[in-house]
């Protein structure tokens, strides 16, 4: 025996025993092995109660070596890397696993809070919606917190998850979940056929049933044929096992989600290693082999700690040399739960009694009963003696009325076994009944999909092989193999009878949602009160809701309301099943798209040039864009842009403007298409013209604007604002190809080809001489406002030089290839150096389009109309749009609609802030009177004072109205004047001088 | 969900953009408002087969016209939408 | 019986033998006079308030499967009166003052809990959309608040601050907002109609009109039967194309699937409601402890009540980015719901064009929050005839004039909404 | 008169460090090449004239241009399909720009520079496919994409083109991936989060192959 391992048996299990581990458990050392679970390691070591449930505290050992554990949920890891609710029986054990119980205080023998269990006889399923009503304020303040902290199970960390997570893709011919007998006989098959075949098994270990059950196949023992096989299909090259990967979930098309726990059988995951990964499965097939669930019988006092599921308890004897009891009575229905006996007797346990609730035992097991030297009772267990520290005695109820009492300090149940249908049933399918072994079976499947072995009802080894591996076989010849497959695996089949018992009458709480303290008087009295439907029913009692998603209770719950409501388990049914089929850490679902990789990040031309001149950048979308470059001295930001913007309308300054979408629109019908997408007229313009362009959306709201060049009689080059650069390129496409195919036009983006800059500024044709071709003339005549065409620089490069104003300057837009934007900023800060040339950012831009009146993402808001912009005008009456029959319904040409204005605080020193609302003057503002808003604004370094934007009623008329800026959210109200938009220049002498 | 692209083959759901209905035919020009706002606001939304646009974005930005049912999510064809919404001349 | 502690400790002495139904087990009459289609939050509601506010109680709910099993048992539980276009403010802060009565309106516990809802901002530009809206609240006599980064790292101090790819920089905050517990919404509408009245009548589902020689609706067929009725009231958001096109109309609807999420249960860990300004992600934690989250529709057209897995991931990336320490916070259950989603991403209450038959629909996915408004209002408009004043915008012809109340600016593309 | 230098800097110039990255100790299961300074145009049909596309190019080219997803190599040019009636010519050393090719194809053509609005990326290594499934959902099993297959995909949401080239001398395979210049740092960021587990050898390179 191990060091203080006073459950584990000398010899046996799967267990290494030269690899020794020790582990804490709520502050106390222990021992264990390599290859045992954190359950297995705790039963070693004589721990039984482990976790409290979660309404009225009861102290809970372990019931299932699984993933449907309900009982054994602990806090793993410590710090930031603690993780709650963890189920014991699945958490593998490695040196140093620090493990804590959850939900108890101040310890797990000494509760307070199962003072709860007092109040049991008012704590019954959905007695809160009958009561904390009053007095109305008590809900929040006192009731509710109250509950909140008594609810809720382990405690998450509180801190950043200091592990990485990725994300994969696999594809296959054939995907197999779960490696037990039917599982690798479906992988055999498909991997021999030629088939692409990956084997995703949940456990560390592959093998199933075969690793606890024993049994012969093909002639040899279970063991021997299992290492067999995985020595065969790891010679495969195109078979894949994939341990420690859960499939929990299946979707369209063929797409299956598995979540793979690459590290968290380590302390931490290896550096630059993750510590699980998120695989999404394309498979022609899938082959669920995922096997069933044994089942609890509902009795007085089965929540105790070391009542143990038979198959549990067989597993952590035979697989892990663990025993959770010494003396072992077994309560069944059925013949397989006699397995445990055969099992443990071989282990040297001792059988306290059988009661086995059919009327007949086989003569085998009889004969199995007399040389173990115990009684086999007919009948069922009515209640059990014991407390925290296990079993001490059992109760008996004998068929024919007599009772009988068993002396045992564990008690292995079998209700017989419910095949997991989650897989089968995630799209919304439900099994049906069988009634020969008293279960649900997948009824269908997804499509691609189909159930074998036990997952499928069929629990004999003999049935799973043959099953598995005609399905994988089948499955790979779909996909397109052929390959010779060989035989099946044969082994014999058990007998499996079962004689179906739900609920055993009895005095005290009879559990059938472990966690959830449901128990079956909860059933009772949901279905007296009209919750019948099972859906009512797990809602109302929180049935099969807790973190083993009713694995274990779903079906007895039902069972028993069919029971009351004179119904039978088929005509009540199940509820639907959900994804995914075993909780998964929300990290690996989020991979690396988390902390700054959590989106992408886009980076103009002249990104690194910015950096170096310390701009501060701002996010637009994904880009990050120089927002303003402050220098030494400057005392906020306000500072730093008021300058940029003085440089600018004093000398020059230059901005990169390459987010804006770019995009090349050939062919010979390209002007008509832009006739058609544009409010305005593109076909006429001139070759080496730019012209502004407003599209509206089908609906009649403006979508986005931008201006578009012709540089050759069937090339026009279009942008689009930087937010809809990728969904006007889509909005075109479908024009192109959908709406208008008999045009020839072409499109492309060429967003990324192009650095492009605004050089703007009474100075720009100073600074542009000294950087273009003297060849070229940008002479007033010679490159008249609005022209467009290629030039050549300095040094050799072509450019694309654009005579348009965004600031209401005398501005060009100059582009050059994008591997020379870093270049072009170095240039042009170098060709400037004469002018005082002033690198500017976004905000500078938005301030000088303010001042212009121009309108931006804010008055694009997709509620405005052209004519609410004040570009009504632009729409052209003698085409078709897009757009354009919609734009006339009666409320987007109501006169009374919100039209674009100018706002200025009366009081000069008034700073006016965007999301003002706009009330007349002298009125008490409300609902009535609440006439639009402030949509833009800045700080007008040529007014000397805030200005702004807005949407105003019927603004256009009231140009030199005062009325009122009204900004409850910040304490203000001030009077404005409503003005003319273009602040700057109004008669736009400057860009084109 | 995956979609055979005619032209890439089989993708990712993530690489498609959906739009809508493929039904309505765009009015020709001249057409009504009752017209218009019946091709651009009028949904069958049907439970069951619909043919639907779809962009393949994130591949050969061609737009799909898919046969797909909307109670399962099967898609029973996949074509390219090349003019399936263009108003009929005459129409 | 009423319910109160005292009523469940007496309950208690005789082991609750002696609960009744929670609401009437109710067989179908031959006539009523209103007959509501749909028996989740909003019909049941619109039930109740017709037989306690306008005094008409010969009405029947009738309801396909069970009470709850569309989008009232589907949604993750938010309240909220935080909108900002006419129409919408106004309706929704109507929608909350029942809220903030609903319990002792029913007798019900709802769990009606207004911890608070923040919408948080990255940029100027939403910062400026928060104060439009904000103040658009205040002016309609709603709470609201607009907080920058030190009052919201002061309210919730876990989120990431430091090393996010957009980070916040403040929020919109309406303390008032919070969440209700929807089953219960249901079962308290269901108790509190029944008791006046109404019948309930489950596995019911109408299969079609009954119309009089001028068109007009006159009653229901459906799987128990015919059931005539002085006027048919639609609550079946989801399906209401599905509906009424029994009845030869067309809707501005489109149905898609909105996904939820909830995690294993915890102990406390986040305060109210909050909104992700930087991805598609919300959340909050429920009495049992269980975060619910959700983000944006999948995006196709879909009546298959379940999602795929480009929206899960997304939506758990935007959790991940907002607050890193969920990472081993494990996701229990993924569901979907219908929506319906309208052409300008609000709500639709009217008559509809054919006589005897009004509408209630399009709710895309506000529509939890709306329940008590919504029964409120279209219980005015069956009883009365005429919208009520706060529904006076929802009309079904606004698409047609171009009266849209469209709050994201999105236009006619449902999926966009 | 100032001197202005035309430097043209890679988009990845500032992310790519050559070396080793990620795990150490191990072969490098990854090898990143950026190559540098390619020309790539892009070829569209015109409306109807996808035939004389096809066959002008044959002329120009030598080889049957592709028509499905596939690269085709010409002798100092890759041809990779990009869409229907479309693809790209990716070359070196200036043999085929828009100067060059303007004039031949813009008949049945329309053509549009993405020289600079690509970075192109070569991957290989033991471990190229194992990281290369983490970044793309398509099907890169030699089966599903031997040589020569092309895929116009998605990353990370962001639009590249992928293609086998031949294999390396030591038969590992070769995947070549044109992403958006602007995407390209952050997109190198998320290759090379996926790879260091593997170990990393990192490069640029002014040749094509």
């Amino acid at each position: 025996m191990a060091g203080g391992q006073t459950n584990r048996l000398d010899s046996g299990g799967l267990i290494d025993r030269s690899a020794p581990l020790n582990f804490r458990f709520d502050g106390k050392t222990f021992s264990g092995f390599q290859g045992d679970t954190l359950a297995s390691a705790l039963i070693a070591n004589g721990v039984k109660l482990v976790g409290r449930s979660f309404k009225y505290h009861r102290p809970r050992g372990i019931l299932t070596a699984g993933s449907e554990e309900p009982n054994a949920l602990v806090e793993l890891r410590t710090g930031a890397r603690r993780e709650p609710n963890t189920k014991a029986t699945t958490a593998e054990l490695y040196e140093g696993l620090e493990a804590a119980s959850q939900n108890r205080w101040p310890s797990l023998r000494h509760d307070v809070m199962s003072v709860n269990q007092l109040f049991a006889p008012i704590f019954v399923a959905g007695f809160y919606y009958k009561t904390f009503m009053w007095p109305a304020k008590f809900w929040e303040a006192v009731y509710e917190p109250a509950i909140r902290r008594a609810a809720g199970l382990g405690r998450a960390a509180g801190v950043a998850d200091p592990d990485h997570y990725d994300k994969a893709w696999a594809h296959c011919d054939v995907l197999v979940a779960g490696s037990g007998p039917a599982g690798l006989a479906a992988a055999l098959a498909a991997g021999r056929s030629g088939a692409r075949v990956i084997l995703c098994e949940e456990d560390f270990s592959p093998g199933g049933r075969l690793l606890s059950d024993g049994g012969t196949i093909e002639g040899l023992p279970a063991a021997e044929w299992l290492s067999r096989t995985l020595a065969e299909l790891a010679t495969l090259p195109d078979v894949r096992i994939m341990t420690r990967t859960t499939l929990f979930g299946v979707y369209d098309g063929g797409t299956y989600g598995a979540i793979e726990r690459v590290n968290d059988h380590l302390p931490s995951p290896p550096e630059h290693q993750v510590r699980q990964r998120l695989w999404r499965i394309v498979a022609r097939r899938c082959v669920v082999a995922a096997g069933a669930i044994e089942r609890p019988i509902v009795f007085a006092g089965n929540d105790t700690p070391s009542v143990m599921m038979a198959s549990a308890m067989r597993t952590y004897v035979a697989r892990y040399a663990a025993t959770p009891a010494k003396r072992i009575a077994l309560f069944t229905n059925n013949e397989d739960g006699w397995r445990t006996v055969e099992i443990a007797l071989g282990a040297g346990l001792q059988i306290a009694a059988v009661i086995d609730a059919r009327p007949d035992v086989s003569p085998a097991h009889r004969s199995l009963a007399s040389k173990g030297g115990f009684p086999v009772l007919h009948g069922s267990v009515s209640g059990v003696d014991g407390g925290k520290d296990g079993v001490k005695k059992i109760a008996v109820s004998l068929t024919g009325g007599a009772r009988a009492e068993v002396e045992a300090d564990g008690l292995a149940v079998s209700g017989g076994w419910n095949p997991a249908v989650g897989l089968t049933s995630y799209h919304r399918g439900r099994p049906k009944w069988l009634d020969d072994i008293a279960a649900f079976v997948p009824d269908g499947a997804p499509p691609g999909m189909v159930a074998v072995g036990a997952a499928n009802g069929a629990f004999g080894l003999g049935a799973c092989l043959a099953q598995g591996f005609a399905a994988g076989s089948a499955a790979a010849h779909d996909a397109g193999h052929s390959g010779k497959a060989g035989t099946a695996p044969v082994a014999d089949d058990e007998a499996f009878s079962l004689t179906p018992l739900w609920h055993v009458a009895g005095k005290g709480k009879a559990f059938v949602d472990y966690q959830h303290d449901v128990t079956a008087s909860d059933i009772e009295l949901a279905q007296r009160e009209g919750f019948e439907s099972v859906e009512h029913l797990k809602r109302y009692t929180t049935l099969g809701m807790a973190t083993d998603q009713g694995k274990t209770s779903n079906v007895a719950g039902l069972a028993i309301m069919a029971a009351v409501s004179g119904r039978s388990i088929p005509e009540t049914g199940t509820t639907i099943y959900r994804p995914p089929y075993v909780p998964v850490a929300i990290g690996a679902f989020a991979g690396h798209h988390r902390d700054e990789t959590f989106h992408a990040t886009r980076l103009t031309p002249s990104h690194h040039w910015a950096a170096e001149q310390g701009a501060v950048f701002v996010d637009t979308g994904l880009w990050k864009r120089a927002q303003w470059y402050p220098r030494a001295g400057e005392k906020d930001w306000l500072e730093s842009v008021t300058r940029e913007v003085s440089a600018v309308r004093g000398g020059v300054g230059f901005c990169d403007v390459s987010t804006l979408g770019k995009i090349d629109v050939h062919g010979a019908d390209a002007g008509a298409f832009l006739d058609r997408v544009y409010i305005n007229t593109f076909s006429n313009l001139a070759v080496g013209k730019a012209r502004y362009g407003l599209m509206l959306r089908e609906d009649g709201m403006v979508y986005d604007d931008g201006t578009t060049s012709r540089l050759a009689e069937d090339h026009y080059f279009l942008t689009t604002t930087t937010a809809k650069a990728g969904l006007v390129m889509q909005h075109l496409e479908f024009c192109r190809q959908v709406l208008f195919p008999e045009l020839d036009v072409q499109l492309t983006s060429v967003s990324d080809q192009w650095a492009q800059f605004s050089i703007a500024g009474p100075k720009t044709r100073d600074l542009l001489k000294e950087i273009v071709d003297p060849a070229e003339d940008l002479s007033n005549e010679g490159f008249p406002f609005m022209g467009a065409r290629e030039v050549r620089l300095r040094g050799g490069i072509k450019a694309r030089l654009f005579r348009i104003s965004f600031s209401g300057e005398m501005a060009f837009e100059i582009s050059v290839p994008a591997r020379f934007g870093d270049a072009m900023a170095r240039n042009l800060m170098l060709a400037g150096a004469p002018f005082g040339v002033t690198p500017y950012g976004t905000e500078a831009l938005g301030v000088m389009r303010v001042e212009k009146g121009h309108i931006a993402g804010p008055e694009l808001s997709g509620t405005t109309t052209a004519a609410d912009l004040g570009l009504g005008k632009m729409m052209s009456t003698k085409k078709d749009f897009i757009g354009r029959v919609m734009a006339g319904r009666e409320a987007l040409v109501a006169p009374d609609r919100q039209v674009v204005v100018g706002i200025k605080p009366v009081d000069k020193a008034r700073r006016l802030r965007s999301g003002a609302h706009i009330i007349p003057k002298g009125q008490t503002p409300g609902p009535g009177n609440d006439q639009g808003y402030v949509t833009s604004v800045c700080f007008s370094p040529t007014s000397d004072q805030w200005i702004g934007l807005g949407l105003v009623e019927r603004g256009r008329e009231r140009m030199g109205e005062i009325v009122h800026a009204h900004d409850p959210l910040r304490g203000e109200d001030y009077d404005v004047e409503l003005c003319n938009p273009v602040f700057y220049d109004p008669d736009g002498g400057r860009q084109r001088g | 969900m995956r979609i055979v692209c005619p032209f890439c083959g089989e993708r990712e759901l993530g690489e498609f953009t959906y739009l809508g209905d493929a039904k309505p035919v765009r009015p020709a020009a001249g057409a009504s408002e009752d017209e218009v706002f019946d091709y651009v606001y009028l949904r069958d939304n049907v439970a069951g087969e619909t043919s639907e646009y779809w962009y393949h974005g994130g591949g050969c930005r061609t737009w799909l016209k898919i046969a797909r049912n909307t109670l399962t999510h099967e898609i029973s064809s996949v074509e390219p939408a090349a003019g399936a919404g263009a108003a009929k001349v005459g129409a | 019986m009423k319910y109160s502690i005292f009523s469940l400790a007496r309950a208690a002495l005789s082991g609750h033998k002696n609960w009744q139904r929670t609401w009437r087990d109710a067989t179908p009459k031959d006539r009523y006079d209103v007959v509501i289609i749909g028996g989740g939050g909003h019909g049941l509601a619109t039930a109740w308030f017709l037989a306690s506010e306008y005094g008409i109680r010969n009405v029947a709910v009738l309801e396909k499967g069970w009470i709850g099993s569309g989008n009232a048992g589907r949604n993750t539980t938010i309240i909220r009166s935080n909108y900002g276009l006419p129409g919408n403010t106004g309706f929704y802060e109507l929608s909350m003052k029942l809220w903030e009565r609903m319990e002792q309106d029913l007798n019900y516990n709802t769990m009606v809990s207004q911890r608070g809802v923040i919408n948080l901002y990255h940029s100027d530009a939403q910062r400026d959309a928060y104060a439009r809206r904000g103040n658009t609240m205040r002016i309609n006599g709603i709470d609201a608040e607009l907080l920058d980064l030190a009052a919201v790292k002061k309210m919730i101090p876990f989120l990431n601050f430091d090393n996010a790819r957009f980070p916040v920089q403040g929020g919109l905050l309406q303390r008032r907002g919070g969440t209700a517990r929807h089953d219960a919404v249901v079962w308290g509408y269901a108790h509190a109609a029944s008791a006046l009245g109404v019948d309930i009548i489950q596995n019911c589902e109408v299969t079609g009109f009954t119309r009089d020689a001028n068109g007009k609706v006159t009653g229901v067929e459906t799987s128990r039967g015919k059931i005539s009725a002085g006027k048919v009231g639609m609550a079946v958001a989801g399906s209401s194309s599905r509906v009424a096109a029994m009845a030869g109309l067309r809707l501005p609807i489109e149905s898609h699937v909105l996904q939820a999420f909830v995690s294993e249960a915890i102990k406390p860990l986040i305060p109210g409601v909050m909104t992700f300004g930087a991805g598609h992600f919300y959340v909050s934690q429920s009495d049992k402890g269980g975060l619910v989250f959700g983000g944006d529709i999948d995006g196709y057209n879909s009546y298959a009540q379940r999602g795929n897995m480009p929206v899960m991931e997304d939506v758990c990336e935007g959790g991940m980015a907002l607050m890193p320490m969920i990472g081993r916070v494990r996701l229990l259950r993924q569901w979907g719901g219908i929506m319906d989603m309208s052409m300008d991403g609000s709500p639709i209450i009217d008559k509809t064009p054919v006589d005897g038959l009004y509408l209630n629909a399009g709710w895309c996915y506000g529509g939890f929050k709306a329940t008590p408004g919504s029964g409120f209002v279209f219980a005015h408009l069956l009883a009365r005839d005429q919208s009520h004043e706060e529904a006076v915008r929802f009309r079904l012809d606004r698409f047609r004039t171009g009266a849209m109340i469209d709050e994201k600016g999105q236009g006619a593309q449902p999926n966009l909404h | 008169m100032a001197e202005f230098s035309w430097v043209s800097r890679s988009p990845l110039e500032h992310a790519l460090a050559p070396g080793a990255h990620g795990a150490r100790g191990v072969e490098a299961g990854v090898s990143l090449t950026e190559i540098r300074n390619f020309d790539l145009i892009q070829v569209m049909a015109r409306r109807g004239k996808a035939a004389e596309l096809a066959r002008v190019a044959n002329g120009r080219f030598g080889v049957a241009t592709p028509n499905a997803p596939t690269v085709v190599q010409a002798q100092d040019a890759t041809l990779i399909w990009s869409g229907p009636d479309q693809f790209f010519v990716l070359s070196k050393g200036g043999k085929h720009t828009m100067d060059t090719l303007a004039p031949a194809l813009s008949g049945p053509a329309s053509l549009s520079d993405q020289s600079h609005a690509r970075a192109l990326v070569r991957i290989s290594g033991a471990r190229a496919r194992t990281m290369l499934a983490k970044l793309s959902s398509i099907d890169l099993h030699p089966s599903a994409f031997p040589i020569g297959a092309a895929a116009a995909t998605s990353i990370d949401h962001t639009s590249v083109t992928l293609w086998r080239g031949g294999d390396r001398p030591d038969g590992q395979a070769v995947f070549n991936l044109l992403v958006f210049s602007t995407f390209a740092g952050s997109l190198w960021h998320t290759m090379l989060d996926a790879a260091a587990e593997y170990g990393v050898t990192i490069a640029h390179s002014e040749e094509l192959a």
